[in-house]
């Protein structure tokens, strides 16, 4: 046989696996991430008083496809005096950083593309900051001044916030002894409970940073609509522009991911090595039954026949989840299969809330100013970090010198937290010199007739 | 300049029944007993004939005051329908208004505008209305001035007066000497001729212009 | 096998890249290629299962200073310095750097012949998944053999921050005079 | 940048002034407002409004049209606020007629009109937190004017370009049930400022971005013609309703709020606090609306003596003035709107100087400028 073929046959049969998992986050990645627009538009809309996306599909429910397709035949503009080259390059080397710090999370004990290299974690971070070059090339190359304040502006974020978040990591990292991911998760495991409870300030710095890191309201400076029109995807559109916008959830998720690995406990469920608590087992299964049930409660109160048909799909689909959830349980042969479903059930679940989080807060807060941005980053976040960092370790000494575990935590959570208080009054006092001496006044004192 | 005005009290001499309250009857609370508000007719009578007898000589303290300190150029102090309003010659116009911001305390320059009469000899009539905050009345200040005549900009005296005078430039071809960026500011720069001249009709416009940035031949 | 197609793909990539980075005129595509330079660097580490080498190559490299470096390039306009910057004798000079790298690199061939042991060529390999996990050792050694040169650049760093920020305040505090 | 070459005015990194073209296309210029932004780095070293883009000559379209076929225009100036600009131009014409509006309609007058300055802040505080980044404010603040645009509709049929009163009086009676439907609205919004409130007031972000960003004294204020709220968050306790009332506003009980900063966030407290003062007077004037005729005797054809006059009314913006020529006919010679908007943009550069991009749009968004207004 021809030795290229064998070898490579050879290749196909070590990898197949890891291959199939990439095809799969390559293809399905831009699906979830055009239903995760979904569901956020939904929610805002819900949260604002109206219905949000209602036209294509029941319940707006295709709307993600209408918009793919819509964005894939859109005309591609690019601007003349635009540089071609790194104009082509800039939205896929977003997308494409997104899409590879995939392959190294983990949904489940055995969900994963890289076979649990040992550097997972790290892996991650380095590899989706990649997509900050996408978005400099991109603002740059469009030549036009909104895109270049948006380019410069993403720079500055991310360098500041990936620090942040880099030493918000470390924390998780002293405390598990370990980069790999899958032995970070084992590492929540054996100690019981998830290292958000051990290091709550770590997890808090985390999320902020990682906000931030991927450009989210209240820190979209870099695309606020409407300061930059869209900052650095300004210029873009169509086929393009929907790179970047999937760089962007994909981005989403995958800080989603590493917050869920490190902090909220990965694959576990909730109190790993509690027993009584192993109902939580069933819990993915009774929850999708749940769903079916009260889809045909709702399917009754439809106005329209085809609405209640539809209702009615989803209780269905929601049975057939189930079911899937549950069989594995009960038939024996079957039994290898259920870490890997309940796994990515409770991994996805995580996953969804953290984002739900990003969600919320983009609804309801306002958008900072660049400097304080800039202020929040390195007068409070940093500073806090490292002081974390090392209260962390502090503690992990203090539990080696023989303390109880928990109070060696409780002690320097709680030092953290001064200092983090600390930092805001510094902050709030410096708010108040810059703006000299001058008086609050609130409606109602001060209105005579 | 008044920051903090004292609290301003509508009008005491409210009208009998709260007709559209004369905003500047300036005797009301200038001083009260001078005769000028009370001793108004009712606006002429209908029948108005071309030579309008609507407005009647003022005299009170406030004209007396500004007549005394400016003597003639001060042409004539009128009353019409309640509201005063001075006619003052173009040459002293920084003088009149420097005087009004500091001495009568008008200190807001409420508008700027004017009126374009073709048939008489000085064709503009430059209206300033001016308001008080401290005594809470108002005051015109008329200006009548030639064609192709400069007038001193109020820019100094009122920085609201900038784009109030852009815009009498742009709309009547009036120059301001002293204003500091006269430019136009509704039209395009380019645009030739000032549309709310009598002599500008409301179908015309400048297709040169138009042909040249728009492409059309009209943009009606 | 698989191996040797990785290193001739990233190695031949890194090798056209910095051509590519040396003849563009534009700044911003040399960075670009420069760019892909580092990160084919980086695959060749992977290929060589050092991943924390990798890693590292990637976050600093490609991560931390090419950012800061295309940032650098948009700011202060590096076109229109270059053209400033060139002179005469410029090829020339390159020409003889060119020359005297080369001859460098060949004494280096030449006296590795020359070294007791196996040399530059290693004919033994170590199979790859036997080699320990590197990010452990290299932190081993960091923090045991080689802690004192380790610590003595983390306080040139330190240095070089604070040097940084004080010029940036001085900076600061002249504009507001 | 690549295309800046021309300027070299050195900044502080040694780099070029940046001239950034903000509009008149833009997200947050609210119409066609185009404003130049010469820029070190982020902060605003200098600026230029461009207007004009919407002029359509609406002063000179008045010296061909009578008197009541003009008023239909003044809707088109401030079109948020077509209710107020009907007011000021019906009252104008009035006075030059010497002629008044009987009691009900002036009392009906002033509650359209007050609840039109609550649609128009509503407006405003949706664009504003918009421009801020907050996202909800703006879908609660339009279903509130929704509230009070169905109003409008039921009154006279339409809802934004309302024209809904005539030289004299009104054309309509209230329809029934007029007045509940304006003490539904009013009892329901208490509870939905306080929405907003929840929302804004005490947000840090909010607060960060608002306090101390475009202030402006009072003296700043006077000499520039800022009027309306931008005068009153500086301090200034005057409003043309208290001064010298026009409509009714002789009849009802209301307070002036006022700020003491002169930056956005006591505008943005001033404006907040007059629509709660807005909708007492509502409810104060549904209370008792008397009985009678609701137009005045001004006759068909409206031929107003010859002479001037000007009258200002305090619009949800600030001054809106009209200064009204006639020579004797039906048409009048000269119309002069003097438009708050307009005047108010003036203190933009002041208020904009020394502040960051972001700050242009917040500023932008707390001179509550309509660009129909501002062109005419």
């Amino acid at each position: 046989m021809n030795p290229t073929l064998e070898a490579l046959l050879h290749f196909l049969a070590t990898w197949w696996v890891e291959l199939l998992w990439g095809v799969v986050i390559v293809a399905v990645v831009p699906l979830v991430a055009g239903y995760v627009v979904l569901v956020e538009r939904k929610l805002m809309a819900d949260m604002q008083a109206r219905l949000g996306p209602m036209r294509v599909g029941p319940h707006g429910l295709l709307q993600p496809i209408a918009d793919a397709v819509e964005l894939l035949i859109k005309e591609d503009i690019i601007p003349d005096n635009a540089d071609q080259l790194i104009f082509w390059l800039a939205p896929v080397i977003s997308m494409v950083a997104a899409l590879t710090s995939m392959g190294a999370i983990a949904f489940g004990p055995t969900l994963q593309v890289a076979r649990d290299i040992n550097i997972g974690i790290l892996f991650v971070a380095g590899v989706s900051s990649l997509g900050l070059l996408g978005i400099v090339l991109g603002g740059w190359a469009s030549n036009s001044h909104y895109s270049i304040i948006g380019a410069m502006r993403s720079t500055a974020q991310l360098v500041s916030y990936e620090t942040a978040a880099g030493l918000a990591m470390v924390s998780a990292l002293l405390l598990s002894g370990t980069l790999s991911i899958r032995a970070i998760v084992d590492a929540q495991r054996q100690s019981g409970v998830w290292f958000v409870f051990l290091a709550p300030m770590a997890f808090f710095i985390y999320l902020v940073a990682s906000i931030a890191e991927t450009n989210r309201a209240p820190f979209d400076l870099p695309e606020a609509e409407s300061e930059l029109v869209a900052g650095y995807m300004t210029e873009y559109s169509g086929f393009r522009w929907s790179l970047y916008f999937l760089g962007e959830y994909a981005n989403m998720i995958v800080v989603a991911s590493v917050a869920t690995t490190l902090f909220l406990g990965g694959w576990l469920r909730p109190f790993p090595n509690v027993t009584w608590l192993s109902w939580l087992e069933y819990a993915p299964a009774v929850l999708m039954a749940l769903a079916g049930g009260y889809s045909i409660y709702r399917a009754g109160k439809q106005p329209v026949a085809v609405q209640t048909g539809f209702m009615w799909a989803v209780a269905l689909a929601c049975f057939a989840v189930a079911v899937l959830f549950a069989v594995p349980r009960f038939v024996a042969p079957l039994n290898f299969v259920l870490p890997g479903l309940n796994g990515a059930f409770w991994f996805l679940l995580k996953v969804s809330a953290y984002l739900y989080v990003f969600m919320w807060l983009r609804f309801t807060l306002p958008r900072y100013r660049f400097d304080q941005l800039m202020h929040l980053g390195w007068y409070i976040l940093i500073p806090l970090a490292i002081v974390n960092v090392v209260a962390v370790g502090v503690a992990m000494l203090l539990e080696n010198a023989g303390w109880n575990r928990w109070v060696g935590l409780m002690v320097t959570t709680a030092f953290t937290l001064g200092t983090a208080l600390y930092l805001v009054h510094l902050q709030d006092k410096r708010n108040a010199r810059a703006s000299s001496a001058k008086t609050d006044v609130l409606p109602g004192n001060s209105y005579a007739g | 300049m008044a920051d903090e005005p004292k609290p301003s009290q509508p009008p005491e001499s409210s009208k009998p029944d709260g007709a559209a309250a004369a905003p500047a009857a300036p005797p009301a609370v200038k001083n009260p007993g001078t005769p000028a508000t009370l001793g108004v007719p009712k606006a002429a009578p209908a029948a108005p004939k071309t030579p309008p007898p609507v407005q009647i000589p003022l005299d009170n303290e406030l004209t007396r005051r500004y007549r005394e300190r400016f003597g003639a150029t001060i042409l004539d102090t009128l009353e019409d329908r309640k509201q005063a309003y001075l006619v003052v010659d173009a040459g002293q116009l920084t003088e009149v208004a420097r005087y009004s911001r500091d001495q009568e305390k008008f200190d807001l320059l409420e508008d700027y505008t004017a009126v374009d009469w073709p048939k008489r000899e000085k064709r503009f009539d430059l209206v300033a209305v001016l308001y008080s905050f401290p005594h809470n009345i108002r005051l015109r200040l008329k200006i009548p001035i030639a064609d192709r005549q400069r007038i001193s900009s109020l820019v100094e005296i009122w920085p609201a007066a900038n784009w109030l005078e852009r815009e009498i430039y742009d709309m009547f071809g009036i120059e301001f000497a002293g204003h500091p960026d006269l430019r136009r500011i509704l039209l395009p720069d380019g645009w030739q001729g000032h549309p709310l001249r009598k002599d500008y009709d409301i179908l015309k416009q400048d297709t040169d212009w138009v042909r040249e940035n728009l492409g059309i031949e009209s943009g009606q | 096998m698989l191996d040797s197609v990785l290193f001739y793909f990233f190695g031949g990539v890194a090798v056209l890249s910095a051509v590519l980075m040396v003849t563009r005129r534009n700044a911003m595509h040399s960075a670009v290629f420069l760019i892909t330079t580092l990160m084919a660097t980086a695959g060749i580490f992977l290929q060589l299962r050092a991943e924390f080498l990798f890693i590292a190559q990637i976050i600093l490299y490609v991560g931390g200073i090419m950012v800061l470096f295309i940032f650098v390039i948009m700011l202060v306009r590096l076109d229109v310095a270059l053209h400033h910057v060139r002179f005469r004798m410029q090829k020339m000079v390159a020409v003889l750097v060119a020359l005297a790298l080369g001859f460098e690199v060949l004494a280096i061939l030449y006296a590795a012949r020359r070294l007791p042991g196996q040399g530059l060529f290693i004919s033994e390999i170590t199979p790859p998944d036997k080699l320990p996990p590197n990010s452990e050792e290299l932190a081993k050694s960091l923090f045991s053999a080689y802690l004192l040169p380790f610590e003595i650049a983390s306080v040139l760093l330190l240095v070089a921050m604070v040097g940084a920020v004080v010029m940036a305040k001085s900076k600061k505090g002249a504009e507001e005079q | 940048m690549r295309e800046e070459g021309t300027n070299q005015n050195a900044t502080l990194l040694g780099a070029d002034e940046l001239v950034l073209n903000m509009g008149p296309q833009h997200p947050s210029t609210h119409g066609v407002l185009r404003v130049k932004l010469k820029l070190d780095g982020e902060r605003v070293r200098g600026t230029e409004c461009v207007i004009g883009y919407l002029h359509r000559g609406v002063e000179k379209i008045a010296e061909h049209r009578t008197y009541q076929q003009f008023a239909p225009y003044v809707d088109r100036m401030d079109y948020v606020a077509a209710v107020s600009n009907g007011l000021g131009y019906c009252e104008a014409v009035e006075k030059l007629l010497n002629a008044e509006a009987p009691p009900r309609a002036r009392v009906i007058r002033t509650i359209l009109t007050e609840l039109q300055r609550i649609a128009s802040h509503l407006v405003w505080l949706g664009t504003h937190a918009l421009d801020i980044g907050a996202l909800t404010p703006l879908f609660y603040c339009f279903r509130e004017r929704e509230e009070i645009l169905k109003i409008f509709e039921r009154y006279c049929g339409a809802r934004l370009t309302t024209h809904a009163f005539r030289i004299g009086g009104l054309q309509y009676e209230a329809y029934d049930g007029f007045e509940k439907d304006v003490e539904r609205f009013c009892k329901d919004f208490e509870r939905r400022i306080q929405e907003y409130m929840d929302l804004l007031t005490g947000n840090s972000i909010w607060i960060g971005r608002t306090r101390n960003v475009g202030v402006l004294s009072a003296a700043d204020c006077i000499a520039l013609g800022a009027s309306g709220p931008i005068l009153r968050a500086s301090g200034v306790k005057w409003d043309l309703r208290k001064a010298q009332p026009y409509a009714a506003y002789d009849q009802y009980q209301f307070e002036i709020p006022v700020g003491t900063n002169g930056d956005t966030y006591d505008r943005y407290l001033v404006r907040m606090e007059e629509m709660r003062q807005s909708r007492l007077i509502c409810l104060q004037a549904i209370e008792r609306i008397p009985d009678g005729p609701i137009m005045g005797k001004v006759g068909k054809v409206l031929k107003p003596p010859a002479g001037e006059v000007y009258h200002s009314i305090e619009a949800p913006k600030g001054i809106l003035g009209y200064y009204l020529v006639s020579d004797g006919t039906t048409q009048p010679y000269r119309v002069r709107v003097r438009p708050p908007s307009f005047v108010n943009l003036q203190a933009f550069d002041k208020m904009v100087r020394g502040h960051l991009v972001a700050d242009v749009v917040a500023i932008i968004g707390t001179l509550d400028i309509v660009l129909g207004e501002v062109d005419r």
